[in-house]
């Protein structure tokens, strides 16, 4: 083991000790970047125009003019799948910032405060628990009409308890902290001990959770969208294209449904890699040992 | 580790289960993958499943003819009717009461044989229920149906009319066995609504025999059918919501008939040789309709500009592949005296100058609902959109629950300003299509299409019964709804069912459901 | 035992007194919801033929035309009596329904969840003995990508290949293939019947009907399973008294036992909330293999609105989610000697 | 021939930065001390000194990143593999036995204590559990355990802090080892029922003429309990020799400074100057290790120590002994 790695001035340095450290992380944050250009330059991109349909150019196999190939609509799936990431992200972003909009300060008033405000928690918890997610946001996406709009607001509102729950337990164990118990005792406020001590270190635990909520705000979109009530087309969205291309499977057209699925995949397993990585690097306890 | 657990698993039971398969007693059987299992059987009360199942357990006093098509196939002919459970009938001069003789010994699986006492009530019955079948009495003008000795019946109608033989056709309302539906009665139900409901009782070809919501349904034949004896004695009905799953099951030979498969696999499923599509182009049209109710589609010129500027050519191509039929009227072949009265063609330079002419000179927004009764609204409504554009007619495609969209058509409602539509209807009278679409009064009017000139015309063609005189009548109305442009006439999308290769004698019916008796399978 | 079985009998009164205000809940928020949701049934059932009269008079008949909220007094009131109301696709009650169409899903989640623990959680143990290991990594990459598959696609894609391709699997097309005569219903879920009855050669062809469905859905469940398991068994692994085992010079079979009995109540909490939320991922499994179970006939009655139907689905899930946690915590409390 | 022989242990922690630096803390550098059969050593220093990794390398469960560099362990003149785990085939875990620091949460929360007992003979070959009940019985009663019968039942949360470190005293007593390593055994317990504890342990050492070694940072206990004692400083022994000579006539000038750290001495003399920070382990000072806190450090300080012998079995490693003024 005598052997010195890369010297540390070595700008390479770093990003492989991470690599080493926790490869989860380096692998899911590279696929969640790789989407998130594909998202930000998807017009430059994208070949065509997502929802430009070729009338007689339906249905043609990968290669050739249509790189991923074309859909029932005549649509190049390439193009819709570059810019479906957009969509993708369009929903994970704001639904997470909903989340942690409204988890957060509920997760933090439950786990300090505690009381009714922390029953009330529970109890919506538990209901949100045994309710089919899918009913609830079928019935709200229906009633707003199918737009992103409603569909975010719908993802980020089921979720905010969930998160809510995480920032909770967060609290819940730094608040029995000998350093919140000196904080009390000094004489701070409640709301004080709660946002200058609490909150910051709930906040390390609580981000390593939002990108699997995000991966999960992503998968529920494109269910919703394949049940055909989230979006729809010609939106170029991921479970509106796995719906689409669905039918196609059995009669030879895989490759309709077989790349936004893939993509879908990867951009989710992406999101869940740096949320698990994450949990990784800032948990001491659960960090491993390295060789 | 875990793929190949899991593929051993299914190796070993997949051998397993196909060593253990019986022979199938003689019978021959017909496999449906169907959407989804009959939620009801009886035909006034209209549920999934319901009206795929009755055409083939209810039969009508007549029934269309059949002539040779131009494919060589037989085909049916609308303009002919012939006597089925009714052996001959007699009409009064006035042609308001008709006399029919019933077939004799036609009897139902439960031995009762039909007499008019069954046919009198039925129409009792759907009085009491005030449903579909309510409705066909209303439409064909049936008055009064008296049962005038054991195999006589007495039908007096308000008004001679051309719909009433036609709609004799129909399995609506049915001809129950009422002496076996009378055991089922109660006081509160005493047509026994409830058990004809989830049972059947009639004279058909066919009868229930077993229904396992959600799974299967299995029907037998009508062991004293008093025609001849369909060739598939066992019907089983399969339920298979996925209609990818549905495919898959007629490609692979598993089914022998696959319902609703989507239009695009058409193309593919013609090149398989073990599969056999038979396509009819039927008489529904796919329609884009305009409320003359809701601003800017009160100008008859905007209607127009909408009709010049769709692409005909690109939704021939992109929506229906090809495989649809131009529809040049509201009433299409094989209906009688349809004319090519829609002559609008893609022009969009005429589109914008009729727009400017209406007073919008840089174009108009509107907004098109579609829902998902039909495969191809999605699909035309997105080429709508892409042609419409060209001419300045910005549309938003805006897709409705398919309840919402039944709710806010029906007659009076008509709060649906730009909606797509399938002109269709069971009986292929003129009169009566031109009634349910295109009158005020007609409950397939969806989009508040109700003139009076119209109505005058329509009602006079009901009555007219001068051959020729009814005909000019029939082309001075289709000219004037052309006019109007309430209607954008795209395609027939045309009726494709999906058999095994082995399968032969399918013919088209005007209700557009599968009739089975008609089935044989040479293999 | 009375000490026990008292406590058995507070814990149960307790936990049913706390969960009638959560079933209540789900069924006012399903209740609200679906009406709130543009869906219209009574043009549906009045038919293609309908007219304006024929929809008042329907609406009336089915008392949409009231308030809202007398509406669900009137729900409830017959629903304290039992009755859950009729189905508007073909007027069956809908009760009866569930009892009939329970069973299968009951069948298809609780098979998987058992398979899914039974691979889960070795592998988890392989995982948490020797962490950060090249199996540790690529146990957490699997879990995690079973977690990214959407369920649908997987179904798809196993048809295609199974099915369609390979001829392995038998056509997906009910829980029984025709030729076979299906046993009588006793308990509903086939297996059982089957070998009640004795029918092995339905038995064989159930089993082979169920082989994808199940692979699908043992997939999307042990995916939770091994990251879950993973976890507990982690920190059990750096425990002190793992630690003083091992200086007293345990074998690795007894530590692994011991590791297992002290992550048992743990794992099986987990497995109550997995089994909750899997029953509804059920639907979409169904859908594609027509499985007819429940899930498939709740799914099918959101999209056409059939708000009697709907309500019924979400209350038997609400009622057996409740139902599985007071067992497993009921469980947990048995087993557990620490509280 | 001495029951243990510890010779040159050298453990190192090779762990990889976040900026994917290997750095390398030298935990253990040359521990050599022996210790005869019936023989209670303390093994004394402040906490990051290398108590505790002497007492796991000696019991093989050290575990990566912490690495046995060099050294050997002989056991009854039988060396130890200083990798290998204890297990049936090794006298570790049988003839060497651990008590561990925290009694509470060393017992396995999901066994009764009968059970747990019973399991440790079973895993190391007693088949008959009639023999092990009896004997597990037998040592609770040693341990002076109320009602030992009724006691085997109890679950570990049952127990007060003192029971169950009497408990694990007789776990570790039950297969009849030859060398107990007591592992800070009464840091978690109050004062009163410290003494019972350490009473009870020693007395069950001596009678079975077994050798222990008690870790502890706590001189009090050496001085009452111990025969010899080894005071560690950054992992190496500074200073090694029975009892009273230590504590009689110690010179390593940190031995002074611990012992003046004592309550005892505190209340005698005043307080003394702080003992200072532990040495950073990382890059240890060449020479002396102490020599930067030592308050009598000379530039010989810097040079290899040498290591004197100060009179029977007394040694220290330093350049300038002298003798307590």
């Amino acid at each position: 083991m005598s052997a010195e790695a890369a010297s540390p001035s070595h700008w390479l340095a770093y990003p492989l000790g991470l690599a080493r450290r926790s490869p989860t992380f380096v692998v899911g944050l590279g696929i969640v970047l790789f989407f998130l250009g594909l998202a930000l330059l998807a017009p430059v991109i994208a070949p065509f125009n997502p929802t430009q349909s070729f009338s007689y150019e339906v249905l043609q196999a990968p290669g050739g003019r249509f790189f991923f190939g074309s859909d029932g609509n005549g649509m190049d799936v390439l193009s819709r799948v570059i810019h479906g990431s957009r969509y993708a992200f369009g929903i994970a972003v704001p639904a997470g910032l909903i989340m942690v909009g409204i988890g957060m300060p509920l997760g933090l008033l439950a786990g300090y405060k505690g009381g009714w405000l922390d029953e009330a928690l529970l109890r919506t918890l538990d209901v949100l628990r045994a309710f089919p997610t899918i009913i609830l946001a079928l019935a709200v996406v229906a009633a707003t009409g199918q737009s992103l709009v409603s569909m975010v607001v719908v993802i980020g509102l089921l979720d905010s308890p969930i998160f809510a729950r995480v920032v909770r337990a967060e609290v819940l164990t730094l608040r029995s902290s000998t350093f919140v118990k000196a904080a009390i005792a000094v004489g701070n406020p409640s709301w004080r001990v709660m946002w200058v001590h609490i909150l910051p270190n709930a906040i390390l635990g609580a981000t390593a959770q939002l990108p699997m909520r995000m991966a999960w705000a992503v998968r529920i979109s494109a269910t919703l969208a394949f049940i055909g009530v989230g979006i729809q087309a010609p939106t170029p969205e991921w479970g509106a294209m796995i719906r689409q291309g669905a039918e196609y499977v059995i009669t030879g057209e895989w490759w309709v449904a077989l790349f936004p699925g893939l993509a879908l995949m990867t951009l989710v397993l992406g999101f869940n890699l740096l949320g698990d990585g994450l949990t990784d690097l800032l948990d001491p306890k659960r960090r491993g040992v390295g060789k | 580790m875990i793929k190949s657990f899991s593929k051993t698993i299914m190796l070993v039971i997949g051998m397993w289960a196909t060593l253990a398969v019986p022979v199938v007693a003689q019978e021959k059987t017909l496999v449906m993958a169907m959407s989804a299992t009959p939620k009801g059987f009886d035909p006034d009360i209209w549920v999934p499943g319901q009206i795929e199942a009755a055409v083939n357990l209810y039969e009508g006093l007549t029934r269309y003819g059949t002539r040779t098509g131009g494919n060589g196939k037989p085909e049916v002919d609308p303009s002919k009717i012939e006597p089925h459970l009714a052996e001959s009938w007699t009409v009064s001069p006035d042609g308001k009461t008709y006399l029919f003789k019933l077939k004799k010994g036609v009897r139902s699986p439960f031995g009762n044989e039909l007499t008019s006492q069954d046919i009198v009530w039925t129409y009792e019955k759907s009085a009491v229920q005030k449903r579909t079948g309510q409705f066909m009495r209303t439409a064909a003008r049936i008055d009064k149906v008296e049962a005038i000795s054991k195999y006589e019946v007495r039908y007096t109608l308000s008004d001679a009319n051309r719909i009433f033989l036609g709609a004799l056709t129909l399995h609506l309302p049915a001809i129950f066995d009422s002496v076996e539906a009378k055991k089922h009665a109660t006081p509160e139900d005493p047509y026994a609504t409830k058990w004809l409901a989830l049972n059947t009782a009639g004279f058909g070809p066919y009868h229930l025999q077993t229904l396992q919501g959600g799974q299967q349904a299995v029907f037998v034949v009508n062991p004293n059918y008093a025609f001849k004896k369909p060739y598939f004695t066992r019907m089983v009905w399969r339920e298979v919501p996925s209609p990818a799953t549905r495919v898959a099951l007629i490609r692979t030979g598993q089914v022998q008939y696959a319902e609703q498969i989507p239009f695009q696999q058409l193309t593919a499923l013609r090149a398989d040789n073990s599969v056999k599509v038979e396509s009819v182009p039927g008489f529904g049209g796919a329609t884009v309709r305009m409320n003359p109710r809701y601003p800017p589609f009160d100008k008859v010129k905007v209607r127009q500009a909408v009709a010049y500027a769709t692409d005909y050519a690109a939704i021939g191509e992109a929506v229906f592949l090809g495989q649809g039929t131009r529809s040049r009227s509201m009433l299409n072949s094989p209906i009688a005296g349809a004319v090519s009265a829609y002559k609008y063609e893609t022009d969009y330079n005429k589109a914008k100058q009729l727009l400017s002419e209406a007073g919008y000179p840089n174009g108009v927004d509107v907004t098109l609902e579609y829902s998902t009764n039909w495969w191809w609204e999605e699909p035309l409504v997105l080429q709508m959109q892409a042609s419409l554009a060209k001419a300045g007619i910005r549309v938003t495609p805006k897709r409705i629950p398919s309840t919402e969209m039944l709710a806010r058509r029906t007659i009076n409602v008509w709060t649906v300003p730009f909606l797509t539509h399938l002109t269709s209807s069971f009986v292929p009278d003129p009169s009566y299509n031109m009634f349910l679409t295109a009158h005020c009064r007609g409950s397939s009017n969806v989009n508040a299409n109700c003139d009076a000139a119209m109505d005058k015309l329509i009602d006079a063609s009901v009555v007219e019964r001068d051959q020729k005189r009814w005909l000019a009548l029939l082309e001075q109305a289709q000219n004037l709804q052309a006019d109007s442009a309430t209607f954008v006439e795209t395609f027939l999308p045309g009726t494709h069912e999906v058999f095994a290769a082995c399968m032969k004698g399918y013919v088209w019916k005007p209700h557009n459901r599968l009739v089975w008796k008609d089935l044989t399978c040479a293999s | 035992m009375g000490e026990k079985g008292a406590l058995i009998a507070k814990f149960l009164l307790v936990r049913v007194a706390v969960s009638v205000p959560v079933i209540l809940g789900i069924v006012f928020l399903t209740f609200m919801l679906i009406r709130v949701g543009g869906q219209d049934p009574v043009a549906m059932l009045a038919g293609p033929m309908a007219d304006e009269a024929m929809l008042t008079a329907l609406r009336a008949q089915l008392q949409l035309d009231q308030p809202l909220l007398l509406q669900f007094a009137n729900y409830l009131f017959r629903l304290v009596q039992g009755d859950l109301g009729v189905s508007w696709q073909g007027g069956i009650p809908v009760w009866g329904e569930i009892l009939h169409l329970f069973p299968a899903t009951l069948e298809l989640v609780l098979l998987s969840v058992g398979l899914a623990a039974l691979i889960g959680v070795p592998i988890g143990l392989r995982a948490a003995t020797h962490p950060n290991g090249w199996f540790d990594q690529l146990s957490r990459f699997g879990s995690l990508a079973g977690f990214s598959m959407p369920t649908y696609w997987m179904g798809l894609m196993a048809i295609l290949v199974f099915f369609y391709i390979l001829r392995w699997a038998p056509p997906p097309m009910g829980r029984l293939s025709m030729e076979v005569v299906a046993p009588t219903v006793v308990t509903g879920s086939l297996l059982l019947d089957c070998i009640l009855a004795g029918n092995w050669q339905a038995l064989g062809s159930a089993l082979a009907h169920l082989a994808l469905p199940v692979a699908c859905f043992t997939l999307l469940a042990a995916a939770p399973m091994i990251k879950q398991s993973r976890a507990i068994l982690i920190e059990i692994m750096n425990s002190d008294y793992v630690r003083y085992a091992r200086a007293n010079g345990f074998s690795k079979a007894t530590i692994r036992k011991m590791a297992l009995r002290n992550a048992a109540t743990p794992l099986l909490t987990f497995l109550g909330m997995e089994l909750t939320s899997l029953l509804a991922a059920a639907a979409l499994v169904e859908y594609i293999f027509s499985l007819s179970g429940l899930g498939q006939w709740g799914l099918n009655a959101i999209l056409l609105g059939d708000f009697a139907v709907v309500q019924g689905y979400v209350l038997t899930l609400a009622l057996f989610s409740v139902f599985i946690f007071m067992v497993i915590d009921l469980i947990v409390m048995l087993l557990e000697p620490r509280r | 021939m001495s029951l243990l022989s510890v010779e040159d242990l050298h453990v190192h922690f090779i762990a990889r930065g976040i900026n994917n630096q290997l750095r390398t803390a030298k935990a253990l550098n040359g521990v050599s001390f022996t210790l005869e059969p019936g023989q209670v050593l303390g093994l004394v220093g402040e906490t990051g000194a290398g108590k505790s990794l002497t007492a796991l390398a000696l019991l093989g469960l050290l575990r990566p990143p912490a690495k046995v560099v060099a050294g050997k362990i002989q056991f009854e003149g039988q060396e130890l593999g200083l990798l290998d785990h204890p297990g049936h085939r090794s006298p570790r875990g049988k003839s060497i036995t651990l008590i561990p620091q925290s009694p509470k949460t060393s017992l396995d929360p999901t066994a009764r204590i009968g059970d747990q007992l019973i399991r440790i003979q079973r895993e190391h070959g007693q088949t008959d559990t009639a023999k092990a009940h009896a004997r597990a019985i037998e040592m609770l009663g040693q341990v002076q355990i109320p009602d030992p019968v009724q006691r085997l039942k109890a679950w570990p949360h049952e127990l007060s802090g003192g029971m169950a470190q009497r408990v694990l005293i007789a776990a570790g007593l039950i297969n009849s080892p030859r060398l107990v390593i007591a592992d800070e055994p009464t840091t978690g317990l109050d004062l009163t029922v410290q003494a019972e504890v350490l009473d009870i342990f020693k007395r069950l050492v001596t009678a079975n003429g077994m050798s222990a070694i008690i870790i502890t940072h706590d001189l009090g206990i050496v001085a009452h309990y111990c025969d010899r004692m080894a005071v560690m400083f950054a992992g190496t022994i500074i200073e090694e020799g029975p009892v009273n000579q230590v504590f009689g006539a110690q010179t390593h000038p940190y031995t002074q400074s611990l012992i003046a750290s004592t309550p005892k001495h505190i209340a005698q003399h005043g307080f003394a100057s702080a003992v200072g920070s532990p040495p950073n382990l990382y890059d240890l000072p060449s020479g002396c290790v102490y020599k930067d806190r030592c308050p009598k450090a000379q530039a010989v300080c810097d040079t290899r120590l040498p290591t004197l012998d100060l009179g029977p079995g007394h040694r220290v490693r330093c350049h300038l002994p002298n003798p307590y003024s």
